[in-house]
């Protein structure tokens, strides 16, 4: 199995989760992180004064699938999240040693 | 005689200030600052509320508004002995102890202004004990100079609502705790944004409403005079809005909340000396001013004098202050629709006296300010550790933190 | 005469009128939007405030309260021209300057509510060039034909404190508005839920609290009118905020906090323009109504015109505003507890005045806004791109961050 | 007749009143829970506000106010029956419309106190059948007792804003419901601190200022009773702030903002009964008393006793409200700065007629509130579902989320 | 050392720590973050208007271990968070090479 | 290419950040996360009752890299975010398979 990370812009989520159900990836895990990239931040301004953001606002997906779907999810996390501008994000892959379904105690593939 | 009509205006008026310090001032410094500190300006806002209004009652008033000197009252009205249940406050129709009521919410917000000077980096012991002071040395005897019967009020200096006696006061003085208590770490190149600009506005627009209660109670009645001064006072905020509105839109092509409303705060502070002297006209042109000159000013102090006054009490509430009541000379002829000069004193005069009214607080706010502090050094140590500062004031002098979502 | 009673009324209404705007109602509505649009919230209703205080000091009073003609008023007011400091508004015991404010404040709310429609998409320079416009062009005409006197006012139509004046306008424009500037992104599947019902709440409770200014306040005098007002306000209140809660308990099985309190705004919108004239029972029977009627409202508007009126604006207010005006001409006969029809007047009779009033006004709001929306495309366009609104117009607009936490 | 000024004020004031409980107590309270139960606590005090007007209505008040027996008023002001327009409330210059309406904003704030003490754990419909009850039952008798010819008032006992009718009643009843309705998870050891310390300390603020409406606007006339009542008041709650500052200063090293503001809370809960009847020294003294006292009084009431009244109702306003009654005997006397006794009653006859006051009525609230939740429990349940708490009561219970950030 | 990663529902982290702590691991970090799974998110209901927010709060927590006690680890924090409900969660294993501690720059088993 | 997840005072980030600026290490992925070990939480104090908080704010710092880099990256990392107080924190390392730059599509080292 593959643990499949995926950093993107927060507002291509929706197109991302739905690229994925209809490859039958149902399950993942999402959090709001902060990005540092080339992508540079922003400056706020306030009462004269410059305030520098350095970081955006990102979100990272975490999935786990077997490793013979692993290419086509990275694929369609990458052709449903791609807007062509900097600060897209990326794609990382881990290999995953064993996955568990706490309810069932289904290991495996049968955990995900 | 006591009349029903003036007393519900100012039993509500001292309800509409006390309301600006808490929650309306606490709400607009608190969301200016990181979300660690919000606690510790919150509390600094309450506390001083607390203690400034016994301070009043021990002896803050009588040293204001009791005969004593042109320079300072006496203790003649120490926890207001003497001042009976039906007692009138004289020349108006409101009993003396809302008199005093009133005039203690104004005792409050002052020092709770130059709050903006020292948050996220102040010992909480300290702010009481420069606080508590300050009203003693600074607020009680500068008052007594201008409302009380003091030598600049009988010089005939103009200032209704506090141009001088609140706003030079608080704005000088934050300047020079600015100075002697550094700045915040990592200013100015690397400190963070307003945690909730939000917040800064909802505190402003409770400053707003309750300004009306400061500038049209000080007409101590409810009539043309309060109406009016509740007039100037609201086109002066609004064009002040409008003014630093159009600056940030032209200059970053973005207008901002926090902007906006840090407009509203300078045209209300500038209108404030004038705000029973001027018309429609006053108001327009002091809002004008006031917006303008405020701007400036911020821009002034922390980048060219490198100051951190960390929420600009200096650049919007002292030098709109100064400028409220250097044009209240200009604006209180009658031809420009104000109530008129007194008799035999031409505009030169009067713009003379303001002048030195300004000048003498301005001076004696500084000096004074100084030598409290020097003693608050001493005694309990004015900046806070920097570790403590890294965490953030509210857990470390309070012992909370600010959200737990 | 100046009444000192009367006038301690209207100061403290006029203050409590701005409050329902800032920070009322921008609370209420920044709570209803996306984390991301909460400071465009509160910036709408902040810079409408002070541009249209400025607009109405320049001709906005003027043409809504000076003599003119049946259909507008003149500019013999513009700058408040010949009103001096003692100028003591006619027919009532304050001074003009007062009456001024206090209306001033209404022409603030009117523009602010219509900020409901256009929320998370619209361009800020089409916010302040339109609410300028169609102050002068819609809300003080129409104030000049029910209050001011004009044809409406002479026709005998009953609106004590402005259901069609404020509500109506408000509500019919924000519709035409919410047509022309098309639905936020994702509207009806896939809209985001309120970013903060607490502050929802917040907003409706200040609102609430600040109506007893909006309607008693108009009774201009402080007795038995105003007394009456406030409690039938209240009455049309409570009563409409459990009609909602009960609603929606019965049909999801959770009332939320969300719906109670927009029942309450909807039980002050409808009795607002009975509120002078009706006894309790009118207070209860229009809180029944204005539940029950602008629930179903909101449903229709949203679910089958499917525009999005994101916040309701034409559902609550202009629904609530219609509903009260014709049924003030029902509550307001003596056996129910009313003050009476005017003499020689038939239920029926007022029942078609009234009726007339809300359509005349309903359709001028539309046909103007529409003209108005119109040039405000050609001059500096409405709609936000989609990529600012999609990043949010806090940032894109302002450059700001409403929560750094 | 109807006095301008006077009814200005209590209009004022019942603005002031109702601002309390929408926002101030809802924000207090709110803000002391955890994140995901804010939302249920705001509509727990939306709903009350709303259920209490339309049962004041429905008899509430006639049974409080109309003549009745020593023990309860009768129906015969049912809907307000035979009260016009211009009817005065016997003895005062105001409407009795606008009494009812002032009435009214005590009848909602008290039962709305004891939403402290059964936070984060009860059934919505079990909030509203128990407030309901209990206005009938506990409130509007005990009202009757001291305020509306009933036996308490005519033995003279002293309770001039409601020490004893609100905060004695709330207290009381808040201390049965916390024992029968049980813990929160995990109290004591493992509950959650407050999700919000800034909001809590923005309710209290309004409480503060609303508080003015309730003391000051308790003497039902605009002068010297109103401005001496608002400067009690406040002295106390200054003083009471100030005194567990201290303690947990002394204590724990870091005086926190929930602590200076629960102080303010119970300074001005026991200056209420006593406030239109002593003078600065009473307000010190009580300020003093009840800082001391309610303190001790949550550490009792939480550790001793093991009773999870959640936010300490009884704690700070039982406790506090019982302490200013018997105190109020003390310092009334003119040597103090007091109002005096009454004639040929001396300070001992007084005290007992206090404790008699306070004795009867904490057993009336007792065993009111047991019957009640005992009824409650057959009907529809107290308490929520463990499962429903876990995942807190504004999505279960109002199927909403206070926080979408 | 094995790294793992459990998303579990946010109630059942109290039993998870104290399970955890009673098999003497002391460390771990935990994150807030949202589900995407079998379990259906939820409607709320505003003002007529359904929202649907399709996903759930979860808590994700992340424990280093010695690769011999990953099993026992595991074992416990299912034992620990397991409702027997659909969206319980589900426990992945990763292969760890390495871990230091900065405090100390000790590495592998005694860093953690 | 290696993924390596550091745990850290949030007041260190500023400083980390600007060291592994330094050695050319631009991209990262910040996320605030609740740490448990063996530095305590705190006790609040709220009207006399305690209230326990058994976590301490942390901050997630995960960087993938080229496996060469690791070792530099790591003690990077470590030097600059050490105080020498309990609760600095750790640095996990984790063997990373695959990285894909979602706007340009690259692969391995050139995604990073
Ligand atoms: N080496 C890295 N390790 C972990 N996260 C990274 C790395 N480089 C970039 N990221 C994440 O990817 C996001 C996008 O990267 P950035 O360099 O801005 O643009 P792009 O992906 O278009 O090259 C960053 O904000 C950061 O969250
Ligand atoms: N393939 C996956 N990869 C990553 N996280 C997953 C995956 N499947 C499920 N999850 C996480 O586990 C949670 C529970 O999964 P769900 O399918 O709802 O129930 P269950 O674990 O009972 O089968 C999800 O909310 C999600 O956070
Ligand atoms: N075994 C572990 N697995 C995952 N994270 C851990 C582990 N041990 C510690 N941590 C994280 O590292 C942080 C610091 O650890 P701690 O034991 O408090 O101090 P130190 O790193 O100085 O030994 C913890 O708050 C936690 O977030």
């Amino acid at each position: 199995m593959k643990w499949i990370i995926a950093i993107i812009q927060p507002h291509q989520l929706d197109p991302v989760r739905e690229a994925l159900t209809a490859i039958n990836v149902h399950g993942m895990t999402v959090t709001e992180v902060k990005g540092f990239g080339r992508q540079k931040g922003h400056t706020e301004i306030y009462r004269g004064a410059e305030y520098l953001i350095n970081y955006l606002p990102k979100v990272k997906i975490e999935v786990a699938v077997e490793s013979t779907m692993a290419d086509s999810v990275v694929e369609t996390i990458r052709s449903s999240s791609a807007t062509g501008k900097i600060g897209d994000g990326k794609i990382f892959v881990i290999d995953l040693e064993s996955a568990m379904r706490i309810r069932t105690g289904e290991t495996q593939a049968d955990a995900l | 005689m006591v009349d029903a009509g003036d007393t519900a205006w100012i039993l509500t008026s001292t309800a509409l200030v006390l309301f600006m310090t808490l929650p309306g001032l606490a709400l607009f410094y608190g969301g200016l600052v990181q979300s660690k500190n919000i606690l510790s300006v919150l509390m600094h806002c309450t506390a001083i509320a607390c203690l400034m209004s016994l301070l009043w009652l021990f002896g803050g008033y009588s040293l204001a508004f009791s005969e004593g000197t042109p320079v300072v009252g006496d203790l003649s009205k120490f926890l207001l002995m003497g001042v009976e249940r039906e007692t009138v406050f004289s020349g108006t129709g409101i009993p003396e102890s809302l008199f005093f009521m009133f005039q203690m919410t104004f005792a409050i917000i002052t020092p709770a202004l130059i709050v903006g000077a020292y948050v996220e980096r102040i010992k909480f012991a300290a702010v009481l004990l420069f606080s508590g002071l300050w009203l003693y040395i600074v607020y009680a005897p500068v008052t007594h100079w201008v409302w009380g019967g003091g030598w600049l009020g009988s010089m005939g200096v103009l200032d209704f609502a506090g141009g001088i006696v609140v706003h030079v006061t608080a704005g000088v003085s934050a300047l020079v705790m600015a100075k002697m208590l550094g700045p915040r770490r990592g200013f100015p190149k690397a400190v963070r944004p307003p945690h909730a600009p939000w917040m800064v506005m909802v505190g402003a627009a409770m400053l707003w409403v309750g300004w009306f209660g400061f500038n049209a109670g000080s007409a101590l009645s409810a009539g043309g005079d309060a109406g009016m001064a509740m007039l100037v006072t609201h086109i002066s905020a609004a064009t002040a809005s409008l003014v630093w509105m159009v600056i940030e839109w032209v200059k970053y092509g973005k207008p901002s909340l926090v902007g906006i409303v840090t407009g509203t705060i300078a045209g209300l502070a500038t209108i404030t000396p004038a705000s029973g002297y001027v018309g429609p006209l006053g108001g327009l042109a002091l809002g004008l001013a006031g917006g303008l000159i405020c701007y400036w000013a911020v821009e002034l102090v922390k980048r060219r004098f490198g100051v951190d006054d960390s929420l600009d009490v200096l650049a919007v509430h002292g030098v709109g202050g100064a400028t409220g009541t250097l044009l209240a000379a200009v604006f209180v002829v009658s031809s420009l629709g104000g109530v008129g000069l007194a008799d035999g004193v031409s505009l030169g005069d009067q713009l003379v006296t303001q002048a030195i009214g300004v000048g003498a607080v301005a001076l004696w706010s500084a000096v004074a300010t100084f030598l409290i502090l020097k003693l608050v050094q001493i005694v309990c140590g004015l900046r806070a550790s920097d570790e403590d500062i890294i965490e953030g004031l509210d857990f470390t002098a309070h012992g909370e933190k600010g959200y737990n979502l």
